[in-house]
């Protein structure tokens, strides 16, 4: 069936992107559709935008922000049906799966030779960035999300250390309920929970239990008793929530730890955008590590820019875009804000602050342990239909609409629907 | 071959015709007068000459020419509309000018036209209003000069005066009758008031259910009606018409009719062929005017018969007194002088002129006699 | 003169009952002005005092900077432009939208009222219920009737767009209106010589004022508010107020400049709102001419 | 002659015309309007998922989608919403405009008052409202601080109560505009009726109930199209204001389609959900729009 699929709408494809073609940018520029609206992100963008065009690419901007990308990802699906399709388009894990077997993505093998991207980047996120042995895509960064973040001064005054242990975590969290501070800041958004699920199921479940449930949707781990120890502890983590999570901005979230009116907050990398800003100082303000009983492990998410084909051949702005993207400057300089880590393995951490060092030696230990992870929750184990059934369980269950033996129930059936 | 020619003209909406087989043809400088009740068709045919409405079948010719499938504005008609369609956003001066404007007239012409029509009805004061600020009459005035600066072949009236009161009709009746034979223009005008038709016209043709029952002038219509609907329709009051028996005695038709206590009298036939009719019943038609006392019956005519018949009500009107009895089981009405001694109750003997009697077939409803 | 057929009434209340009729109305109005009132309270505003709390206090120190910033130095994509661009681009794209889908509601009208023919109800049927198309199953095959046209990413395919999904209401507006239009002055107008487009713009036109009121408030707010289209079916160059304004409010990581939110949120509602209170006197009146007519 | 041709042929373009000039927008709605659903009738029976493709499943969506409980929340929400949207917005919309026809003094300022909700989207107010229903700094947190410490509002947090909310912001939204419409309605009745009711000694509320409401039909039915047009659309209200949370508790339908169709890349069963949703707008329009039309010609 999948072939059959890929032939029908690769004859769609083919006339779509041809018809497209002929539209092309004329300015033999760059046509980049992302959602990096925010001002650091964007600002960092900009240092990559002002690099194409000392080498005399234009760049025609396309912001598209909402829903982590799901607004920008409808335009795109308008975008290429119309026959317009941008030059590069910011994309995460099976988004560029699906689009390169639609047959839409260029080639970028000359570029990533000529590079040595292949010796750079580790083999989990080329995953998501080579269909078929051809490179279809630029990675940006990595994201880990597997991280919890920490008011220090919270902790110290509750004596709690680092927990490194699902039940020194628990402790902890009583202790911080005793003392009348919300354990855990959380927003109630589907992708927020799934987050925490994704962590939580990891520190259940190992690696391999996570890979075999989240990346090969075996049923009997997805039904199994691990799974529903998992919706346990979520059940746990409920608990030591405020009653006014509900559709809480993550950035509302962080704020909480920020304050000191709690104590952790399990979110990806990008939560440390909001203490830099606050003005706090790594390791003195505030604590970053990675979920209890997960310290080996690495989920991450990757954006990536894919590159969508122009008629059969890579344009000379496609590939100056891609090295530029690649090249060890921006990775650095793009990271640093971003709060993500370089998407390359060999670039310097010298401009890192602490968080980001330990996230730099966390991906590279995590790459050649094999501990390195798509993360469920953010699009890089599965497809979006099965990534967002799973959220529908783990959201229902989380805000009391199921039990945890339902729970496990419903995931094993929710994903055989959307499979 | 006429100035204007309905030549066996039907119209139908699908499947249902609803008006057949017109034929009417009138000469120049003639006044026709449409009328009927609503829904006979009248203002279906006055669109049809317009070119409002298209023609399903026959032919509709102005001076020889077919107008089938021609524009409206391509006919040379004009046309004064029932609620005067006056353009509210437009002054006097432009609503009269307008059709001259889409037909292209240079714009000292139109003033010149304007100022004509305008001085002949007697509007110039009202040029620079808008209708909104205009009274009935004045609105009736302005829709005329609309149509009259067109100089047309062939005007068309529909219902001009029904929206106006009582008082202002008759004027405008008079105004308008004034102005056709000053001119000499043909005229097609619709109207359900039969006194309108009566003393407009040169022409009526009286229609019913899509039909035209008679096409006649006025006296014609009036004398002598085609059939029973046209001898109720014209006339106010309408004609009476009581069931009668034909008898033949002492060799002359006589109309034996019942009175109000069952007893019958007989009204002699001026028409020697009711003979034919012996023993059969017919309808009887007897104008309201034809009945009076002895001292008002017309002079000269032949034919006065007298009839003794007791009064119901009366009626005084002023200049007439109107007096209801029972003949043959119906109310009916005569017109008596006001100065006539009648009572309610009492019994008062009548004089009926048969000379302008007619008399109906009631299988046919048509006109059997004179 | 009709607009006030009520405002002699003969209806007569107490005292009593009257003041708790402006009770209940000005509470009401208190409802509704809420999210206005949050939104600019909280637009002038420095950014610590709202995350301080109090949704409802007045500021401590005024300042327009939020506004500033929104309209033009805030981050939309990679440069700092404010939404200042995006305003004109809704403009060029909201106008054209507006006047043709009027002008084709209104020739609609007039043809299915006075120049009937066999069916016309039926295709007037088959573009009323055009309003009730979700509007998220056409993006698809939208974009691709958009590339095939090459207008795809164009102001001009935008334009196409909304026109398609306005005509709907605009000619129900339009017809209910010239169903009372008096049928008379189309065939006086007939026979004076007057053709089809001017009898349209000579005679109802001028008349249809109150009507093309009702149909340009509700036309422009619709085209101006609406994401969806805007977002999909625009190019770079094209994209309209809303979306930049959500690239502003929804930045997904980073932090929230709530006051400039609000700043840029009030600027983005400026001209539906400035429509409202110029027009919406006219509103009322144009109403009652037309679609609460039976 | 010539000339003759010339007229008949510029009157055959008039007859023409009329016609000519309904083919766009026809032409429009039937590729746009009528196309669109048809191709979208079809692809709910194909296996498209992240683009259109044309591979044949029969009825397969259909089951899918009624296995999922999360479509029939949508449906239960979009039933308990619309009823509560359009009754809410027509008694309050009757209920203000009765009020505001009753010569109240700074009648036209109050009513752009009502009135301005409808000019603003929910992408400009929806932040304001999400601030307003939370209870840590909107209503709760602000009458807790003026003192009523017992008072409660959490709704938007609330699973069962949450979809109220959403009743809530859309009627805040609408209400006015349906007021407008029913305030038209009562300026066009004839006063002499009124008069004439008063003097047969009706009360007010009798007048209203027994004359005037009654009469105020036409307005009925147009707030009726508008409301629920509206009320089968509502899409922005519920992403700005509880993103379809708690949890999936204010998932309605057109948010189900939109999430299947481009964020679950499960475009097969986002088409199903679509030509439901169809069907059901179908089944109650048509009899309307049939008798509506109907009536008039």
């Amino acid at each position: 069936m999948r072939s059959f699929l890929k032939t029908k709408t690769a004859i769609v494809l083919a006339l779509t992107v041809s018809a497209g073609a002929a539209h092309a940018d004329g300015h033999g520029g760059v046509e980049v559709l992302h959602w990096w609206t925010s001002g650091g992100e964007a600002a960092a963008l900009n240092v990559l935008k002002d690099d194409l065009e000392g080498q005399g690419v234009g760049w025609t901007d396309m912001p598209v922000a909402g829903g982590g990308g799901e607004q920008a990802m409808t335009v795109l699906r308008a975008r290429v049906t119309a026959g317009n399709a941008p030059t590069a388009v910011q994309g995460l894990g099976f988004d560029i799966l699906d689009w390169a077997n639609q047959g839409a993505l260029a080639n970028l093998n000359d570029v990533a030779a000529a590079e040595g991207w292949d010796d750079v980047i580790p083999a989990a996120l080329q995953q998501f960035a080579k269909v078929d042995g051809k490179w279809v895509s630029a990675p940006v960064n990595v994201h880990s999300t597997n991280w919890v973040w920490a008011n220090k001064a919270v902790l110290d005054a509750n004596g709690i250390a680092v927990p490194t242990t699902w039940e020194e975590f628990t402790a902890a969290l009583d202790t911080l309920k005793a003392a009348g501070v919300t354990p855990v800041a959380h927003g109630g958004q589907a992708w927020q929970e799934a987050t925490v699920f994704d962590a939580v199921a990891m520190s259940v479940l190992g690696p391999d239990g996570y890979k075999a449930a989240f990346i090969d949707l075996d049923e009997s781990v997805l039904g199994g008793d691990g799974m529903k120890e998992a919706f346990d502890r979520m059940v746990v983590i409920r608990e030591n929530v405020d009653e006014n999570f509900s559709g809480r901005d993550w950035n509302l979230a962080t704020a909480m730890v920020i304050n000191g009116e709690a104590g952790f907050q399990m979110m990806g990398d990008w939560a440390k955008g909001e203490f830099l800003n606050a003005g706090k100082v790594p390791g003195q303000d505030f604590l970053c590590f990675r979920f209890p009983g997960t310290s080996d492990q690495v989920t991450f998410n990757a954006d990536q820019f894919m590159m969508f084909d122009q008629g059969g051949a890579v344009s000379p702005e496609q590939a100056k875009l891609a090295t530029a993207i690649l090249s060890p400057s921006f990775q650095s300089a793009f990271n640093v804000v971003k709060g993500s880590v370089p998407a390359r393995t060999d670039v310097s951490n010298e401009a890192f602050d602490d968080c980001g060092k330990k996230g730099m030696a966390d991906l590279a230990a995590a790459a050649s342990s094999g501990n390195l992870f798509g993360s469920m929750a953010h699009g890089h184990a599965n497809p979006a239909s099965v990534k967002n059934a799973i959220y529908d369980v783990v959201t229902a269950h989380f805000n009391g609409e199921y039990d945890s033996e339902t729970a496990v129930a419903e995931l094993v059936d929710a994903v055989s629907i959307a499979k | 071959m006429g100035f204007l020619d309905i030549d066996n003209t039907t119209k139908s909406y699908g499947a249902v015709e609803v008006l057949h087989n017109v034929d009417i043809s009138i000469e120049e400088g003639e006044f026709l007068v449409l009328v009927g009740p609503s829904g006979c068709g009248k203002s279906t045919l006055l669109n049809m000459i317009a070119g409002l409405e298209e023609i399903s079948s026959g032919e509709i010719r102005i001076k020889d020419q077919v107008m089938n499938g021609v524009h409206p504005s391509k006919r040379n008609i004009a046309m004064v509309f029932q609620s005067y369609a006056l353009y509210p956003n437009m002054k006097v001066g432009q609503n009269i000018t307008f059709g001259l404007e889409m037909h292209g007239t240079p714009k000292p012409e139109r003033e010149k036209a304007m100022r004509e029509v305008a001085n002949l009805l007697q509007i110039e004061q009202l040029l620079d209003r808008k209708p909104g600020a205009l009274s009935g009459g004045q609105r009736q005035r302005v829709a005329m000069g609309r149509a009259l600066v067109r100089d047309p072949d062939v005007f068309l009236f529909d219902e001009p005066l029904s929206n106006l009161d009582a008082k202002l009709r008759v004027d405008m009746r008079t105004e308008i009758k004034k102005l056709h034979q000053k001119l000499g223009t043909t005229i097609v005008y619709v109207t359900h008031d039969q006194i309108e038709a009566m003393t407009l016209s040169t022409r009526i043709a009286v229609m019913n259910g899509g039909y035209v029952q008679q096409l006649g002038t006025p006296q014609d219509i009036y004398d002598t009606p085609a059939n029973i609907f046209v001898a109720t329709f014209m006339g106010s009051p309408a004609m009476n018409v009581v069931p009668a028996r034909v008898a033949v005695e002492n060799g002359k038709p006589m109309a034996r009719v019942a009175l109000h206590d069952g007893t019958e009298t007989a009204l002699p036939f001026s028409q020697d062929n009711m003979a034919d009719w012996d023993g059969k019943d017919i309808l009887l038609g007897i104008r309201p005017e034809t009945i009076t006392d002895e001292d008002a019956a017309d002079r000269k005519s032949s034919n006065i018969a007298h009839m003794t018949n007791r009064i119901v009500v009366t009626e005084p009107a002023g200049s007439d007194t109107f007096v209801t009895m029972t003949m043959g089981g119906k109310d009916v009405i005569a017109r008596m002088r006001s100065d006539a001694e009648v009572h309610p109750g009492a019994d008062f003997t009548f004089a009926v002129n048969m000379e302008k009697a007619v008399a109906f077939d009631p299988a046919t409803e048509a006109r059997i006699a004179p | 003169m009709m607009a006030h057929a009520t405002q002699d009434t003969a209806i007569r209340t107490g005292r009593a009952v009257r003041m708790l009729i402006y009770l209940v109305l000005v509470l009401f109005a208190l409802f509704y002005m809420l999210p206005l009132y949050v939104m600019l309270v909280n637009s002038v505003k420095p950014l610590d005092e709202i995350t301080g709390g109090g949704m409802m206090n007045l500021p401590q120190v005024w300042t327009l900077a939020p506004w500033a910033k929104a309209w033009s130095s805030a981050q939309i994509g990679v440069e700092p432009t404010g939404l200042s661009p995006y305003f004109w681009n809704s403009i060029k794209m909201v106008v054209p939208a507006v006047a043709i889908s009027t002008i084709l509601g209104a020739l609609n009208g007039y043809v299915l009222t006075k120049w009937r023919f066999r069916g016309d109800t039926i295709l007037f049927g088959l573009m009323l219920f055009a309003c009730f198309i979700p509007f998220q199953i056409v993006l698809i095959p939208m974009a691709r009737m958009l590339g095939l046209m090459g207008l795809a990413g164009t102001t001009w395919g935008l334009v196409l767009v909304h026109v398609v999904y306005g005509i709907g209401f605009t000619t129900l507006y339009f017809r209910n209106y010239y169903a009372v239009f008096p049928t008379e002055l189309v065939r006086a107008a007939q026979i004076d010589g007057a053709g089809f487009f001017q009898i349209f713009w000579r005679i109802l036109l001028p008349s249809s004022g109150p009507i093309a009121v009702v149909s340009i408030i509700w036309q422009f707010t619709n085209i101006w508010n609406d994401f969806l289209f805007g977002a999909s079916f625009a190019g770079a160059d094209s994209q309209p107020m809303t979306v930049a304004l959500n690239n502003l409010v929804q930045a997904s990581h980073g932090v929230k400049e709530y006051n400039v939110h609000f700043a840029g949120a009030i600027l983005a509602a400026l001209p539906t709102l400035l429509v409202y209170i110029v027009a919406g006197r006219y509103f009322v009146r144009g109403l009652m001419a037309g679609s609460v007519k039976g | 002659m010539a000339q003759a041709a010339n007229a008949d042929f510029k009157t055959r373009l008039q007859t023409w015309l009329p016609k000519l000039v309904l083919s766009p927008s026809l032409a429009m709605v039937l590729i746009f309007v009528y196309g669109f659903i048809a191709f979208s009738v079809y692809l709910s029976f194909t296996d498209s998922r992240l683009l259109p493709s044309f591979g044949w499943v029969g009825w397969e969506n259909y089951s899918k989608l009624w296995r999922l409980s999360h479509w029939e929340t949508s449906i239960t929400n979009m039933g308990i919403f619309a009823l509560l949207y359009i009754g809410i917005c027509t008694v309050l919309g009757l209920s203000l405009a009765i009020f505001l026809d009753q010569k109240i003094r700074a009648e036209g300022f109050i009513r752009t008052v009502y009135l301005y909700p409808m000019a603003l989207s929910f992408i400009v107010t929806g932040t304001a409202w999400k601030w307003f229903l939370d209870p840590g700094i909107g209503l709760e947190n602000v009458m807790q601080s003026w003192g009523w410490t017992s008072f409660e509002f959490d709704w938007i947090k609330n699973r069962d109560f949450a979809i109220y909310t959403v009743v809530l912001a859309a009627v805040w939204q609408t209400s006015g505009f349906v007021m407008a419409m029913f305030l038209a309605g009562l300026r066009g009745i004839d006063n002499e009726i009124l008069k004439a009711a008063q003097m047969d000694g009706a009360s007010n509320w009798n007048l209203y109930r027994r004359i005037i409401i009654p009469q105020l039909r036409p307005a009925f039915l147009s707030a009726f199209v508008i409301l629920s047009h509206l009320a089968i659309k509502t899409f922005d209200l519920v992403i700005a204001l509880t993103g379809g949370g708690p949890g999936r508790a204010t998932e309605l339908p057109a948010t189900f389609m939109y999430s299947y169709t481009f964020s679950r890349n499960q475009m097969g069963i986002g088409a199903a959900s679509a030509t439901i949703m169809l069907m059901t707008i179908a089944a109650i329009m048509i009899p309307y729009l049939y008798a509506e039309l109907r009536e008039k010609k």
